[in-house]
């Protein structure tokens, strides 16, 4: 049972989905940047709700969490940000355990599941939730029709792959190295070996950590995954804006130029 | 084989990312073969390094002028006397000597007063290990003469630039670096915090100052103590000082049990009250650590527990006059134990256990950590702590002297010592 | 009833004021009756306490890594681990609580780095004893950390103004109090030196190193050690480990010693070199402290012993980078054990000490005193030393941080620790 | 068996001792000062020999003995000294037990006796030398004829002084208070005890350690006493001269008259 909108975005081509902290550096800014990741071509946002003890990212997206929560970010506010968010394309929502737990009158996901689905969210990505606790959540994401997407690492052996399979809804994330979130200058090899490991399983694969250019997403659709994730590479871009003190709207160009040179790349690779 | 406690009640848990999942597979395994079912005599030879290098057994020394001063027998457990001067290195010595059974190549920790990475720099030392040792920004330069004893024994010290610079930081940078090098690289975590198998596994290793006392107790007092006081951050010198009276411990129904009941035997956790215990929920700040009396159910650091956090489930910055205190968190056990009602949460101030420091060291000779301290500042309760206590003397002071003296000049103590032979 | 050694030899004696001697003569009967007869059990309340507040016994520990480097079993014996990081608590603790029996309401005593000043300020505390301190202005601002620990520990701290500012013009000044207020003040003198009963006093009491050595080296080894390595400056932590097994020993008939000879047992006693071996006649300067080593026959501070003088006799300067081995003269019981070749006097300089402060530092995981690592410097020697060698760790170098990263950064040494970790 | 010169000094009226330092501040200017002794009356001089560890000294004459030490007094100079100085009274040479026992080839105090008399000193004074450790010196005095004084202290019990007395040759050097030495401003009650407790022994009691006018000498005097010693007063004065730099003749002639006052003191105290 996965959600038809995140489905959809894996149907035809490959899927680009970029990543950016909701409310870096501000909440306006941040509505702009956003939705210049739709104009730039993306299948699916992973939009990060910033929690403060971030312990996956790299310090590019730390920096960015730093920057959104300073700018005022809440949980409450991250619901608003993505009503207010005018983009066509499904929203997943990228956050930590604790901010999922909290959140409500209620102990448990059950809360935070039924907001986050009010305000049209179709599905998660939990960096510190692995296979061993995310029964909860599981349940409530099922309970509302969202996906949960596990993440699946190089240090993943084929038992844990077995069960991170089942559990994840939507796709799976494969994590293209080990270490923290960060933009590379070349594309690991751990990817192509764990591209190969999941061939034989009927879930969409995107692959993750470290992609800056389009020829990393063209290398790495032509090695079989489905579909794409980048971070910090865009992020990257907000940091530059917020140094120069740029106008938001040269970063929203950068950000969808950028944007388009990943999707096309993406593209290339599934020729 | 002997199974880990990866939760206690709804405390405790894994919540780490998947990267890291494999590695901490396998380190619940050896912590099951090696610790807990002493294969290959790991524990033996754990046991022997603590004695023969970390100068165990540590005494249990009566408090003649501190007895007299509250009409209770007032005993000393000395974990000041380690090598490192405090507890931590019963866990240091015993995870890095883990970490060489498991074959691992190198050594990562955090540390925020440098407490935990001087002991950690000097067991890998001591083993041969290379290590790295994570620590924020401002602590580096707020602790130079710890940063100095880990570059001297050879460790690696990394500032972590991000946020306040201080232990929070750092854990969470140890364990991105973890996340990388998980393959060959062991981390050293620095009290009973963490995912699964750290808190058990951490107190195991701590857990011989309760064997200890237990057995120390009897032969110079001829029975268990009415009462065990303990400071508390993340609750590492804590479980291990509590660990054989709480009825889980193997120790509780064992022979030497009969005769006196364990659960007669009261534990109170000592935490930082700080300047407060109010919460600044606007500028996501608790200007005290006491998680165990004040903080709510959340998960940091990969476990759930007690800590101090906004109503959004962001983390708070926490204070206390002493770093080794001064964290959001605490170990899940003893979250447990508290809910239990087993574990008696107590706070004090800072200003307390700034007179409880000079008190302590014009009374008896000793001067205490800071941590430490606010276990002494207790004893000026009303509570009802029975004939015969034990206080644990979790580390010594020398770490903590132009700390101490700074904050002390900002106050106006009735015990404070003056500084004029400085003077001309 | 026993009776003191006031002589070795030519050395020893009781060069004081006659206003002195009478206090003298009371310690000598004192000595005599509580330290070597035991009465009222006083031997018995030393041992306890310098167990239980001391943490005696302290262990012997293999050091694995420098075992392998010089292809011998090295052995420490962990005086570092006594409360305080020194030896210096055995003497401190035996001297007040001596003056505690004789009925004596006030303390005094010299200290040069610190670490016999904060030793007997500890004691004082835990026996509730006024305490006061002479320490050399210079000192006082080199050694801060250890001007804090005494104030902290209570006790009064007296700068000394005239002369040089160190421990020499310290001694004479506590001398100077001694003999205004002896009525009441016991002076615990801080090594085996000064006028007979202070040299057999304090080695009686520092006596147990050598005590456990010998016990601790059969159980663990099967045997006592072909050597025994220890630095000198006064003397203490070296005749404190050496007495066992010197012929005058009451061990050295004793049963145990039937199965190996202790006169086979070489004594290294291993003093300062300093930066030379030659003396500044002129300037009445000696570059070292190496009185036994070079030094001659004369008078210091109460007893006739070994000496840096120029030749009308006045006492020169000495000078070590560690600041407790810095000191003109030396115990007169080594004195007389370098005469009749039962101890064999050696020496390192600065730059060998450093290094092997470092050495040891990474290589074993403990952070030796700077006059400790002159005892470990001396390993590098080609000299014989068997198979089976323990080295006495007299303290710990936690005082001597920042001199000892201050003095690295003057020199060229292979195995510094580079302290960049600062620089940003 | 005493030396005569010394002898003669107690003969007739009380025995005034002054003390300096020899070679403070300099050679030239401290034998002026030790001669403006001889003139203000002095019966005996104490003459200090300085040593680097003047133990027994209080600061003022502790200061003496850096300032002579950095004037460049040694052995060999005292000695010469000793030759230079033209007065007409005994000499008794003050000083620490190392400095005679190192003199010469020879081992022991032997040499440094011989020498001493050859240039006219008549006795010694040697204030860490208790009775425990005087036998060498006591005889090399004893073959050279030279008087070795003993101090007798507050704390002296009867057993110790009647071996000091036996020992003691010249005078018995009477410390008038425990301590160290310097000039006070009352004189103690110990000295009174210590005189009774003497006045049956049959040798000369000389007080000193504090005393500073000729009031004090007049009482010391009157209490039994058969000499003063005076040092740390005169010695004041010598270092006030040193820090304002007077020339030689004025702190010289301000010796002198102190010296005429304790004098008059202690004959008045005969009286
Ligand atoms: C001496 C001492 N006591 C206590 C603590 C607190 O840690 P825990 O609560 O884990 O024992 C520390 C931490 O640095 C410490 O150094
Ligand atoms: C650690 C340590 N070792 C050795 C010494 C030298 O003293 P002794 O030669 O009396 O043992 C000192 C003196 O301060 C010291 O602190």
């Amino acid at each position: 049972m996965s959600n038809p909108a995140i489905d959809a975005a894996f149907a035809d081509e490959p899927a680009f989905i970029p990543y950016l902290a909701a409310g870096d550096p501000s909440y306006e800014a941040s509505l702009e940047y956003v939705e210049a990741l739709a104009r730039g071509g993306a299948d699916i946002i992973e939009l990060g709700l910033p929690f403060s003890e971030p312990i996956a990212e790299g310090s590019t997206i730390q920096n960015a969490i730093v920057r959104s929560l300073q700018g005022g970010m809440t949980v409450g506010r991250y619901f608003e940000f993505v009503t207010d968010l005018d983009v066509d394309v499904p929203v997943v929502c990228m956050t930590y355990y604790n901010l999922i737990y909290q959140y409500g009158d209620e102990s448990g996901p059950e809360p935070f599941v039924r907001k986050a689905k009010s305000v049209g969210i179709d599905g998660f990505v939990v960096p510190d939730l692995p296979a061993e606790e995310a029964d909860p959540l599981r349940e409530a994401c099922d309970r509302h029709g969202l996906d949960l997407v596990f993440i699946v690492a190089p240090t993943t052996d084929d038992e844990r792959l077995d069960r991170l399979v089942s559990l994840s809804s939507g796709y799976l994330y494969i994590q293209a190295r080990l270490g923290v979130t960060g933009a590379r200058d070349d594309v690991s090899n751990e990817t192509t070996s764990s591209l190969d490991r999941l061939a034989d399983y009927d879930i969409p694969k995107a692959v993750g950590f470290g992609i800056k250019t389009g020829e990393h997403a063209r290398d790495i659709i032509a090695g079989g995954a489905d579909g794409i994730i980048v971070g910090s590479a865009l992020v990257d871009i907000i940091a530059e804006g917020t140094e120069t003190d740029s106008p938001t709207e040269e970063p929203a160009a950068e950000l969808e130029s950028l944007c388009q040179e990943l999707k096309a790349g993406a593209l290339e690779g599934a020729q | 084989m002997p199974e880990t406690d990866t939760t206690f009640g709804d405390y405790g848990g894994q919540y780490v990312p998947e990267a890291l999942m494999p590695a901490i597979e396998e380190l619940t395994d050896a912590y099951e073969r090696y610790v807990l079912a002493n294969e290959d005599g790991f524990m033996d030879e754990f046991r022997e390094r603590i004695h023969d290098f970390g100068g165990r057994p540590t005494p249990l020394q009566r408090a003649d002028n501190l007895s007299e001063r509250y009409d209770r027998d007032i005993y000393l457990k000395r974990e000041d006397l380690l090598h490192g001067g405090a507890h931590k290195l019963n866990n240091a010595l015993g995870q890095v000597l883990l970490a060489k059974y498991m074959g691992k190549e190198r050594i990562i920790a955090e540390t925020g007063a440098g407490q935990h990475g001087t002991a950690t720099a000097m067991a890998a030392a001591h083993l041969d290990m290379p290590c790295e040792i994570y620590m924020g920004r401002r602590d580096v330069n707020r602790q130079r003469p710890n940063v100095f004893r880990m570059r001297i024994n050879g460790a690696e010290v990394n500032p972590v630039d991000i946020g306040r610079g201080t232990l929070k930081e750092a854990i969470s940078e140890t364990m991105r670096d973890w996340a990388t090098t998980v393959e060959n690289t062991h981390y050293v975590i620095g009290s009973i915090v963490g995912p699964a198998p750290f808190p058990a596994m951490v107190r195991d290793f701590h857990r011989i100052i309760s064997e200890e006392t237990r057995r120390q107790t009897r032969e110079q007092y001829g029975r268990l103590p009415d009462s065990v006081v303990a400071c508390a951050g993340g609750g590492s010198n804590t479980m291990g000082i509590f660990a054989d009276f709480t009825s889980d411990s193997p120790f509780s129904t064992a022979p030497d049990s009969n005769t006196d009941a364990d659960e007669d035997v009261s534990l109170f956790a000592v935490e930082a009250g700080g300047s407060s215990l109010d919460v600044d929920e606007e500028r996501g700040v608790a200007p005290n650590s006491a998680s165990l009396s004040t903080g709510s159910e959340g998960v940091l650091h990969g476990a759930r527990t007690k800590l101090l956090q906004n109503t959004d489930g962001q983390i708070m910055e926490s204070h206390s006059v002493s770093s080794g205190l001064d964290y959001a968190g605490v170990g899940p056990e003893l979250a447990k134990l508290v809910d239990d009602d087993r574990v008696t949460p107590v706070n004090v101030d800072d200003d307390a256990a700034l007179e409880a420091f000079h008190r302590f060291s014009q009374e008896e000779g000793i001067i205490p950590a800071l941590e430490t301290a606010h276990a002494f500042a207790f004893l000026e309760t009303d509570a009802d702590l029975g004939e015969f206590v034990v206080v644990n003397v979790s580390g010594r002071g020398d770490k903590d002297l132009e700390a101490a003296l700074e904050e002390t000049a900002k106050r106006d103590l009735p015990n404070a010592p003056t500084m004029e032979v400085f003077d001309e």
